[in-house]
């Protein structure tokens, strides 16, 4: 039982991943403090938490973006630290600072961390020192200069914001006169996003993976790593589905790649845990590309193949400064995988969804674990994040984890809110996936057209039967709509007995 | 109260008509092809549908004209509609609702403007992703009956258009 | 993937067992069915299932005991073959004849196996002859006999059932004329209970531990262990608490009682997944107790120390006739600890509780497992054994694993129907189960006073007020009580703020 | 319809006295100590009550005459009680009634038969277990509620008697 100097710590979070914090807050028996918009009153992270403070409106700047409100509520509740979670004010340095500055302790990385790994340039700067590679690029001001650089690297190059993240504002380029509109572009959203115009290039990779390794650093120049995640299946920069280990790394390139990034967060001196990115070539060169310095939506799949809690070990950190183990006793066990659960419409170019979901179920299986933000009867707002949940599975090998994957995949059960779950299903059967044998455009060059074929196909006779009867018989909150005592017509309209598909009833 | 039922699902829009034969027996007749079931109401307002070899388990929920709809392990989204009319923010409409609830962010045109067809017209934005709607012909701006930084559901009308340029 | 011969496999049980079973069928594409008395139509474990078929009345005897109804449906479903899952029929020769005879493959041992092992002579003979260490003991159908040998073998002496088990009929005596009361007494029970008045002497060990071990055969006489579990937290001979590793095993120790269960089960020649139950006496002395020819309630503990699924296992053997990997490459990782959750009042003399369970939820958390047979509005019959659920945990250490363990058991809730989670609470937070110091008569003899010290505590004054507040405002199902009009009178009455317990608020 | 309800608290019995103050305060008394409670109804029914220092979330659950709450992460089962009465089931009771939900499986005794202290008269089994009705007093039987193989709640009286041999 580790003993942290925390009695109280403030989750500056919402959703899932605030749920999951207080789940380790509570284990160690550290008094979680919940905080919410007026949109979240009542929401799931403030019932599992010990308490909940109200923080402002709905619009994130009003809550869970408004750093004054943050620290009243973390002084009101007696809280001495606060966990920042994932998105929000984690990766802020401003608030970082302010959190120090009220005596409190933020359960991160220095705030001259966040600021170093913020600034893209900077990152790759330190990763060069650290004998990191980095991919191809070129930095300035001046787009001709911008230009000239990309000649020397060779197109296609992609445009990227310095100070950007998530594939905002990303631009690609294949010869000059593109280039410079996709600079223009660039530092137009780069300057209405992240309130700095300046952009930097890098050479464009192609069919690239996205590996990425956990670190864990005591901010004193040790740190270790926790292995790797493959990250490659995305859509549109958005991860869907992540796993540990990587279906692409033998093992004296996951010996490169981890020892990589661990010198990169000694370099960094780097405090707590923290994730590299890297791009992966299919000849199997690998490059820098950023660092996270918060604890990533992906961390369970590290989680369950080395068996460490993350969430306690940066509480370890935060409270002890230094390491809870070495290297040597960090071993992994077979195969994880992480589905990520989104209120979109996949079939309807995954439009956002939000809304009353009036019934809410998630897989219950050996080896499965579901880290959830809503439950039966919970709301899902609009101004938010669209994660609903996340499904992880843990096997032996990755062909059983997939399969345990796609068993929990159809376990899950969310009506009210239209859910990514018909897309994750697909995903997790299709071949590519259990070949391993995809890199980051896979699912929008290719998978989306063969998902779109199978999402528009029509539904069972079945299923409309049972809505219909649903109304009939008035289950289910729809109105009844059917007269009941109507009496058949004998023998009359078409009858065609087995024409009908009839999923588990022939 | 009529025994025929229409549902959209996806493209399609598609026809129930439910004929009860006492007891829990059901004659259902979907898209002009029909089948008995027996229909029993479990205590969660599970439904278990009876077939000839075997059972299987629905649960239906009701969210607006939406229908959730699983079958077993298999989920399936219908829409409930009025026998005959198309709905005209679907596919076949003119893309003048708002695709989802979300918050408008942006009124690009303004009444009485003339725009062209694709010309965007309003921004809403949910789940930090913004959507654009667009003119879906040439025409003229009727009405535009959401402000920015109004909250919307899904499926409000939110510009009115003229075909006239 | 494993490919097993079975497309479809009936389900001879209920409740969690049912559910937990049907998971595994579901990630390996077999098409499960469930089998349901008139009680528990509609029940969880008929939902999870691909099919359910009614197979009698609610008293077991008509339907989860009645042979002819369960092969009928498994042949009306095209089942293959049938998991009897534990208790009901899971270890009665003649179902699995039954079974057989119709075609169809149990899942389990050969019915030879199942009689040999409910014979608890048959089966000590057995562990002789595999050198198994057994408790001193005697045989015999004279009375007289058995005093004799009681006398050899020194009281105290236990009297057992020889077709018997948990604990049913068992008696004990420190001298002869108890011992011949106690015979008697056991003859009548063992003959209304098992249909054979036959029963025999062991030593009473005193402070013995209960530890059993997972041994999985391939029926052909191979066979290897997944290691051990500690049973000894009982009450009444019912397993509360489940862990593995034993607490009370060093290596050497766990090397030669795993051996010792590996030789049994070599022996007799076994097949599939059993347990070999252990004593063990404080100086680390064990005896064979008995054979258990079914997958256990507290299977998963073991999964989660070995990362195996046992049911996965279970359909291998039965399918392909052999052990799918040796046993070197069976390895544990940290430390899993069972509760387990029944509908009973430990406030009121562990009361078996049945009613409907209108609100429940279960932990969610990382590293917590439950197996649950009930969701929130289900049904709790009082026709079956009263277990609920079981939460398991899995963590790095045994500190953990019981840290971790009380808080997974402070988030389950269940309204409607009482069960002893609060008793679970207070044992899991107990400071001899931290010390692993207890026997299997501890609870029993030290730790049910103490437990009722704890639940005669008043609840505390924001509980009475929540539970009027509710009746007032007309949620939680209660009627509305109280006027909600009547004004508040002007400072009269008692107000001596500060004077209730306000857990959360103060 | 009284503002004071009285409650079983195991051997316990206790009072509540609200006072609504306008909003969501209310004025609460317990075993006459009051203090003042601001009370926030969640969506699924839970509440929220706030004091002096921060909130706490409760939900109550009835079942017949009990009341499961849970505060935060800790649990207790009431009791309603008309006031002052107490139920004849409860501990200070007869133990005559079904202690819980079961199955009569054996009547011991008739109508009419005189019994010791102690002496067994019914029992009833649930979930495996059986638990033996025993006669609280020496008495004689009046009645026998109930009958071999029969069904019952919790509550439910089973066996009456007489004081007198």
């Amino acid at each position: 039982m580790i003993r942290t100097v925390f009695k109280t710590v403030l989750i500056a979070n919402r959703g899932e991943i605030a749920c999951r914090i207080a789940a380790t807050l509570h284990e160690l028996r550290i008094r979680s403090v919940a905080v919410h918009s007026e949109a979240d009153r009542g929401a799931l992270h403030t019932r599992v938490a010990d308490q909940a403070i109200a923080i402002g409106a709905a619009e994130p700047s009003a809550s869970y973006l408004n750093v004054a409100a943050l620290i009243a509520a973390a002084r009101a509740s007696g809280a001495e630290a606060i966990h920042p979670g994932y998105g929000f004010l984690a990766e802020n340095a401003e608030f970082a600072d302010a959190v120090e500055g009220a005596g409190l302790v933020f359960i991160g990385p220095t705030s001259e961390q966040i600021r170093l790994m913020g600034d893209k340039r900077a990152a790759r700067a330190l990763a060069g020192r650290a004998k990191v590679p980095v991919v191809p690029g070129g930095e300035g001001d001046d787009p001709e200069a911008l230009v000239r650089a990309a000649r020397t690297i060779g197109y296609p190059v992609m445009v990227k914001a310095a100070f950007g993240g998530g594939g905002k504002g990303m631009r690609a380029a294949s010869d000059d006169a593109a280039l410079r509109e996709a600079i223009e572009s660039a530092q137009h959203i780069a300057q209405s996003a992240f309130g700095d115009a300046k952009v930097f290039l890098e050479r464009r990779l192609e069919r690239a993976r996205h590996v990425e390794v956990q670190v864990l650093g005591d901010g004193q120049g040790d740190a270790i790593h926790l292995f790797e995640r493959e990250c490659s299946l995305q859509r549109r920069h958005q991860k869907v589905i992540e796993e540990s280990p990587s279906p692409a790394l033998d093992e004296p390139l996951r010996a490169r790649l981890t020892a990589a990034a661990v010198a990169l967060a000694r370099k960094a001196r780097y405090r707590g845990a923290g994730t590299v990115e890297f791009l992966l070539e299919p000849d199997g060169h690998f490059y820098f590309l950023e660092m996270n310095t918060r604890l990533q939506v992906e961390h369970p799949v590290t989680e369950l193949v080395t068996g460490l809690d993350l969430v306690r070990l940066q509480l370890q950190v935060a409270s002890e400064g230094k390491l809870p183990f070495k290297q040597a006793q960090v071993e992994r066990r077979g195969h994880a995988i992480e589905a990520r659960v989104y209120a979109e419409d996949a079939a309807r170019d995954f439009l956002p969804q939000a809304g009353h979901a009036s019934r809410v179920r998630w897989p219950r299986s050996p080896f499965v674990r579901v880290d959830a933000g809503i439950e039966s009867g919970d709301t899902v707002p609009v101004h938010y994040d669209p994660i609903l949940a996340k499904v992880i599975v843990h096997a032996g090998d990755r062909g059983e984890a997939l399969a345990r994957l796609a068993g929990a995949l159809d376990e899950a059960c969310v009506h009210g809110v239209v859910t990514n779950l018909p897309f994750l299903r697909a995903l997790a059967r299709s071949p590519e996936v259990a070949q391993g044998a995809f890199d980051t455009e896979w699912i929008e060059r290719e998978f989306l057209r063969s998902f779109a074929a199978l999402s528009g196909a029509p539904a069972p006779e079945l299923a409309l039967a049972a809505a219909a009867l649903a109304e009939s018989l008035g289950v289910g909150g729809a109105r009844n709509g059917v007269s009941r005592t109507r009496r058949a017509p004998d023998g009359a309209g078409p009858f065609a007995k087995g024409r009908w598909r009839l999923p588990g009833l022939e | 109260m009529s025994p025929r039922t229409v549902w959209r699902d996806g493209e399609r829009e598609r026809t129930v008509e439910l004929s009860p034969l006492g007891g829990d027996r059901y004659r259902v007749e979907v898209d002009g092809v029909a089948r008995e079931l027996g229909v029993e109401r479990l205590a969660d307002g599970t439904l278990r549908l009876t077939g000839d070899h075997g059972s299987v388990t629905a649960e239906v929920t009701a969210a607006g004209e939406r229908r959730f709809v699983r079958l077993g392990r298999l989920d399936f989204v219908l829409e409930r509609a009025a026998s005959g009319r198309r709905r005209s923010g679907g596919p076949g409409g003119g893309g003048l609702e708002s695709p989802m609830p979300g918050i408008v962010t942006r009124v690009l045109v303004a009444a009485g403007e003339a725009v062209k067809k694709g010309q965007p017209l309003l921004a809403i934005e949910a789940m930090k992703m913004e959507h654009l709607i667009r003119a879906p012909h040439e025409g003229r701006v009727r009405r535009i009956a959401a402000a920015a930084g109004e909250m919307v559901d899904g499926g409000v009308p939110l510009v009115e258009l003229d075909a006239d340029g």
